[in-house]
């Protein structure tokens, strides 16, 4: 699955992109969070207050609970300062 | 700096609905004409330029990061939501990404109607959800030539996005 | 049509303040930029342009009379209140007089703050009360080349100014 | 006093602008009012419905009670269709 990250997120972890092949007992938005935030220290940091990531599948806003079977793209950014 | 091709979203119906998300800047007069020249059936536009601030002299410019793709994305279906909601006559919303100076222009959202309250209340719904649906994310850079913070999201700008629920 | 000399009132106090009453067309990038260029404080500049509509095919053109002397004054008197009641950077108005074709902007409203509810809520407030305060009317010239009514005042627009109070 | 009219107002009365002499007994708009309306069918046309007269007292809006002494200039007019 192809994972994207915007914003300190994407600082955080030290990536704007990656392919990743998720274990199968990762299934929502939220479960996806804490299996990345294992990952390494990076991760970690970027992870450390779920609460505050936003998410997307394939470009569209979703919340954590939202099962991630079948998206392409999967986002992770803090919340949105434009405009 | 070169511009990067502007990206146009123009959705079927009839609301003309112009998406676009840009490095370079905008023009408020050409946008208004291609909005409402030729058309006597518009009898107000409510337009929102947002310009990026000093604030207070500390800031060299603001950078702001996007979400390709979907940044027109979210704000073709956050037009979408005002055209259902108000009777529209066109709406334009342009967004810049990159490098901004302060008093250079960072986002337009134009409402056209044929009274104002509709328009009014559009561009203030259009502006009140590309703050906090846009993806698009701003950081701090300083007239001491550092890199600052990424600027932190506003709960008055979700408590404004809350009022038209 | 000659333009007739324009009417400019600069109010004393830290808010600039431009009132004018004109036959001539204006243009809203040229007024944007006398507002906002140079400036790094501004935040937001909300504008409102209202155009002559052809109500369906029907009229020629408007004709706007006006009381010279009392529009400007009442109008400043107007921007005045506004820039009491919100922590306004800049305000612009303009209002035409004389015969308007269907399609042509009859009146420009621009407000201007650091942050965008502001504007937008100023504007809206000098609208709601050019409409009802400002000392003009409209008539109607037809398409089949005979002068028509003098416009009716609508309620809502004095519902709209009384939110206000 | 110097008087205007405006819009249809001005019309019925046939007239922008003109120099009357008011007698004493008119003190407020609304005598005004009630004093031109007899002056002939034109101002009684134009007053007909004296409540949607508006009225300004030296190019600033009042309402019918207020006096009329002091006054340069008295303007009456319909409700104003401006913006």
């Amino acid at each position: 699955m192809r994972l994207r990250y915007f914003a300190w997120v994407r600082e955080r972890i030290g990536t704007a992109a990656e392919d990743l092949d998720l274990p199968a007992d990762v299934v929502t938005v939220a479960e996806l969070i804490r299996w990345l935030a294992r990952r390494d220290e990076g991760y970690a940091a970027a992870f450390a207050e779920p609460d505050v990531i936003r998410a997307a599948l394939d470009q569209e806003h979703v919340d954590h609970a939202t099962p991630i079977a079948g998206a392409r793209e999967v986002a992770f950014f803090p919340p949105m300062t434009g405009g | 700096m070169p511009d990067a091709p502007a990206h146009v979203t123009d959705i079927a119906g009839e609301t003309p609905v112009i998406v676009r998300v840009q490095n370079g800047i905008f023009d408020i007069a050409d946008e208004t004409a291609k909005l409402a020249d030729g058309r006597a059936d518009i009898g107000a536009v409510v337009s929102f330029i947002g310009y990026c601030r000093d604030e207070g002299g500390r800031l060299a410019a603001l950078e702001l990061e996007h979400y390709p793709g979907m940044a027109e994305g979210e704000i073709a279906r956050i037009a979408n939501v005002a055209r259902e909601r108000w009777p529209l006559l066109g709406v334009t919303c342009i967004h810049r990404y990159g490098k901004i100076a302060p008093g250079e222009p960072i986002v337009l959202v134009l409402a056209a109607s044929s009274h104002r309250g509709a328009a009014f209340q559009a561009a203030e719904f259009l502006m009140d959800f590309m703050k906090t649906r846009a993806p698009f994310w701003k950081r701090e850079h300083l007239k001491d030539g550092t890199t600052g913070e990424w600027v932190e999201h506003k709960d008055t700008d979700q408590q404004a996005a809350d009022r038209w629920a």
